[in-house]
């Protein structure tokens, strides 16, 4: 973790108020597909905290890392207003990650199927990568509310994707759930990876749950430190602990760990 | 150029301290920012038993502030001794441990069990957490309550005690008083000032507690007035917060009378805030020829 | 939809109120914006003699808020009832007009002297600007002394009686009760808060008076908290207000148990922010099926 | 005074941190010099208050409006960035104006000096062209610090200027008063005008003293409501009231009628 200050190298729509923004990666530590950072988005006293993101690539050789991001609030739409040179005020990589689990589940012959949807996407489209660059086949499976919302160009061929609209206004009609009810070769052998609103979250770890597979999700929680020092963001645990920290323990919890409510 | 600052009988280096409960013990930030260049730590608040906080979410961004509601989340004092204090006691600047309670019996049990750790060099006594209730209200806001529990802690410690007050009180220079009569060699304030944010879609409070505490920027006219009222109703050094962002925040604090100042929810925004301040601190001194903290207090009466 | 809410004796059209020292005495904003819709003028305070009002500067911005020492600077009596009654006359909203004093006799003379006026619908007894001293502190922080003015002003007038209270104390529901004992028809609240800005060049307090009163979103969770807290504490309607800027704010209040809100800073900013508030409501109100402002009421407890 | 939503019709570096804005009017009612409106500079919470400024032109056929500002904080930052059809609020024309006072000394004999230094220069270029429309042939007295401050661009070759800077390096090396000191055929029958930085406005006052003149100077103060209704924004006065509202009584006074301290 090191708070640095980047630069940024561009800002590019992606779909409906959803942006991929690229910057220069400044710290040794390489950034794991899960990982966030935090961005300082004024020096003005509103929107006063950092705003947590998680990263969606990196790459080593140019020390190029990126996010996706989405305009809703003040902060974000500050960002929205980034240009290529602009100053970044950055701190990262922060939390754990999906790879600190894929490593203890590769070995088995299961199949890696990642979930993402909505803002979860970044972080999603990077553990596809870096499943790939590391010889596995994942499946990909995106949901969006409709087509205007599909980020089409952050997508690689050569990673097997079923893109799935509530609208059913591009690809399978339905949610990512409904997909994978549908699709039987899912209902046994596999590890779900999921980052992506609630409903999606409790969705996959229900059907994990039912066909008796492992699910990782990544959490969200208003965050203030970032760096577990403030015990602000914590969601609630099954287990002795009540609590863990979003951003300490997690990002990237269990789903039989999380209390879902 | 003297920097440095007496409380009760030790000193610190320098008047720039991390409030409490937004730094923890000083690990994580460690990784940040050079803590031996610190004033003081003041840690987490510290209980007997461990304590899983209140209710999520516990934290929501109002104008230029944030409201928590953390409830106190600690390891309690077990825990604090096997995983913490091994941690304290490499680090370089003054640790002051702030100690929180639901009793009177909480407060001295945390002196108790820890005054005998070199690593600790002060205590910041915490009366003041809106997030904590003794019937109703903060202890921090009867003012005989305050006298005796300060009194029942100097008992038990020769190390300084810091009082740690709330301004969500009528006077707070009445509170003040009571615990310098009390035997407390400082004050330090602001804690944070209640407040609540209600979500109207789903019409109801966006922190599960209800109330909770208001800190950051937004605040900090609130902190320079306790600071300020403060200073003028004490003898001893008042350490004063609330909302510090910048060199030129904590000077206000300085020139309104205190000793020395934290940085809270600044440290959420830029970790290294601290070492700016001092600079900015010292910078200041030289440009307004103040050789010691003390000729801050020269200026307004 | 019903938007009507009644406070004692009268009905207010609307909720939506411009609060006391923002709005003057209506004249300057009736060009800006149609009086006619609001739910009610709370004037500028007025005090038996003219007043000129505090040093200057009486302002300073602050983070998302402002801090000021107007200093009850008014007309006095006299030149009310010859140079704004005329105008008010001319106003189709309520008009709630703002009491202060130094003393008892100061309240009660302005109310004798007005009280036959049919221009004013009410009383808005301000006990609690922080800007002007009894004693040190606000006339409000005294339960005793609240409930026994109340009382006094209560036989004076027939007209509904709006206590404004201070956020400046331990714990305002009981100021807040004591003003439903002495016979108040409503609680106001919240006036300012007590807060400091220092210039660090010119190493003195910005306003001149030193301690002033913070406004502005940065209080507003301070003022909804108490909303909150005094709509609990009494069976009588609550008015709330504090950094109210948008809709979705005035909604806050209505929820933690306001009947009414004023809108006051964020006048400053956005003249129309009065019309577009009662708009926000009316358009809530819709979505959410309530019939009337009681029905906020049934959510939070 | 009207509130409208005004489009940015051009913003221009005139000088260092100096800009000159330009915007639509909207309003029926046609400004004059030394009247002022106040802008929103932001929808966040922070800076909150609308700003200040006074207008430095005014085109009544194209109905284009314009200031010149300095950039200082945090408001005059944000509008340092405004470019061509941003939208602006602004509510104006706001308080009395030279004008007022222009009428009533106009029929006298006496040399019209006009007085501007800093962030006072805008109405006083409004000013001394309204003057000029009007028939009279202003003396315009500039004061600056150095001259990478001189708007140069700003000024009109008909209009009789002149130009002091503290160090020397444009014109006139002193400041307006010693300038006026060393022009004989300053000394009698002139009425003074003057807008800039408060050792300025004094330096006036004290000049029209000695020499039996009058002076109108145009204050500042913080404004909240900038309409007269909050009393925030006093100044004091000699005489039986004991302040004026510089929003509403001024910004422009009889410099006699000013309580210098
Ligand atoms: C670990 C983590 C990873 C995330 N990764 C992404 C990502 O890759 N892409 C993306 O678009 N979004 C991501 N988010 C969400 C993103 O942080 C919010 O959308 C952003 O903070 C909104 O800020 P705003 O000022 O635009 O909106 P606001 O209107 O201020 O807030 C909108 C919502 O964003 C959330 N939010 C605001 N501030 C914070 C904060 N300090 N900490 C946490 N949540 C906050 C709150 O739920 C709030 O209701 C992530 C959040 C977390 C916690
Ligand atoms: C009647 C009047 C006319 C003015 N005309 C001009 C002009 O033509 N050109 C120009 O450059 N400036 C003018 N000013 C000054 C201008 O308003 C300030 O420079 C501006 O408000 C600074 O805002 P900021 O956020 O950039 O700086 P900040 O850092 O917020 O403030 C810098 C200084 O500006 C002043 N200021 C800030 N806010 C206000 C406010 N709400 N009301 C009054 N003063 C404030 C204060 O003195 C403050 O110390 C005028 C001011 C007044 C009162
Ligand atoms: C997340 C959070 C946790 C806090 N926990 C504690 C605590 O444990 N003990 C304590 O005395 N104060 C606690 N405080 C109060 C701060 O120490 C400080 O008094 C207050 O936040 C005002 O300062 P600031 O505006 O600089 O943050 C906490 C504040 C925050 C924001
Ligand atoms: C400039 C100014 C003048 C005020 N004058 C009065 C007053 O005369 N009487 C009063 O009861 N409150 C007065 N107040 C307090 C406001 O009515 C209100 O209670 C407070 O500002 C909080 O609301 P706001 O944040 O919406 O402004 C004044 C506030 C301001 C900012
Ligand atoms: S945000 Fe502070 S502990 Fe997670
Ligand atoms: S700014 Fe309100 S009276 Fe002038």
């Amino acid at each position: 973790m090191k708070q640095f200050i980047s630069t940024v190298i561009e800002l590019k729509s992606i779909a409906e108020d959803y942006f991929l923004l690229s910057f220069t990666w400044i710290p040794d530590s390489t950034p794991a597909a899960g990982q966030f950072l935090t961005i300082r988005t004024t020096e003005l006293s509103s929107p006063l905290l950092r705003r947590p993101f998680a990263l969606s690539s990196f790459d080593n050789k140019s020390k190029t890392a990126s996010i996706i991001f989405q305009k809703r609030g003040e902060g974000t739409k500050i960002m929205s207003q980034l240009i290529k040179g602009d100053k970044l005020d950055i701190m990262g990589p922060l939390g754990n990650s999906f790879s600190d689990f894929k490593a203890k589940s590769d070995n088995t012959k299961k199949k890696q199927v990642i979930v993402a949807g909505g803002i979860g996407t970044g972080p999603m489209l990077y553990l596809a990568e870096e499943m790939r660059e590391g010889g596995i086949e994942p499946l990909l499976i995106v949901g969006c509310r409709t087509k205007s919302l599909i980020p089409f160009s952050s997508f690689n061929k050569n990673i097997e994707t079923v893109i799935c609209t509530d609208d059913g206004s591009f690809g399978f009609k339905g949610n990512v759930i409904d997909y994978m009810n549908s699709n039987d070769k899912l209902t046994s052998d596999v590890t779900i990876y999921c980052c992506g609103p609630e409903p999606m979250l409790k969705g996959c770890h229900a059907y994990a749950e039912t066909t008796n597979n492992t699910c990782y999700v990544s959490l969200e929680q208003m965050m203030a430190c970032g760096i577990g020092a403030c015990m602000g963001c914590t969601c609630e645990t099954e287990g002795e602990k009540k609590y863990a920290r979003v951003c300490k323990d997690g990002p990237v919890f269990k789903s039989s760990e999380v209390k879902w409510t | 150029m003297d920097l440095k600052i007496n409380i009760g009988n030790i000193q610190l280096p320098n008047p720039v301290g991390t409030a409490s409960g937004t730094f923890g013990f000083g690990e994580e930030y460690g990784e940040l920012l050079d803590l031996s260049q610190l004033g003081a730590i003041y840690t987490k608040a510290l209980t007997p038993m461990p304590r899983d906080g209140n209710a999520v979410p516990r934290l929501v961004e109002t104008p230029s502030g944030i409201l928590n509601s953390i409830g106190l989340a600690n390891p309690g004092i077990e825990k604090f001794l096997s995983d913490k204090v091994p941690f304290l006691e490499t680090v370089k600047c003054p640790v002051i441990l702030n100690v929180s309670g639901s009793t009177e019996a909480d407060y001295k049990e945390v002196i108790e069990r820890t005054d005998n750790l070199e690593c600790i060099d002060a205590y910041e006594i915490n009366i003041s957490c809106p997030n904590v209730k003794h019937g109703g209200l903060a202890f921090g806001t009867d003012p005989i309550q305050v006298e005796n529990l300060t009194g029942k802690l100097r008992k038990l410690t020769v190390k300084p005690l810091i009082v740690k007050l709330t301004p969500n009180v009528t006077d707070i220079s009445v509170i003040a008083k009571a615990a310098e009569a009390g035997g407390a060699d400082s004050i330090s304030c602001i804690n944070t000032v209640r407040g609540m944010v209600i979500d109207t879609k789903r019409k109801q409070s966006v922190i599960p507690a209800g109330i909770s505490g208001l800190s950051g920027p937004a605040i900090r006219p609130v902190g320079v007035a306790a600071a300020y009222t403060v200073s003028r109703a004490v003898k001893i050094p008042v350490v004063g917060l609330g909302g510090i962002m910048s060199a030129d925040d904590a000077i206000q604090y300085l020139l309104a009378g205190a000793s020395a100042i934290q940085v809270g929810t600044g440290l959420f925004v830029d970790p290294l805030l601290p070492i700016k301040v001092l600079n900015g601190i010292q910078q200041y001194m030289k440009e307004n020829q103040l050789e010691k903290i003390s000729d801050f207090h020269t200026f307004i009466n």
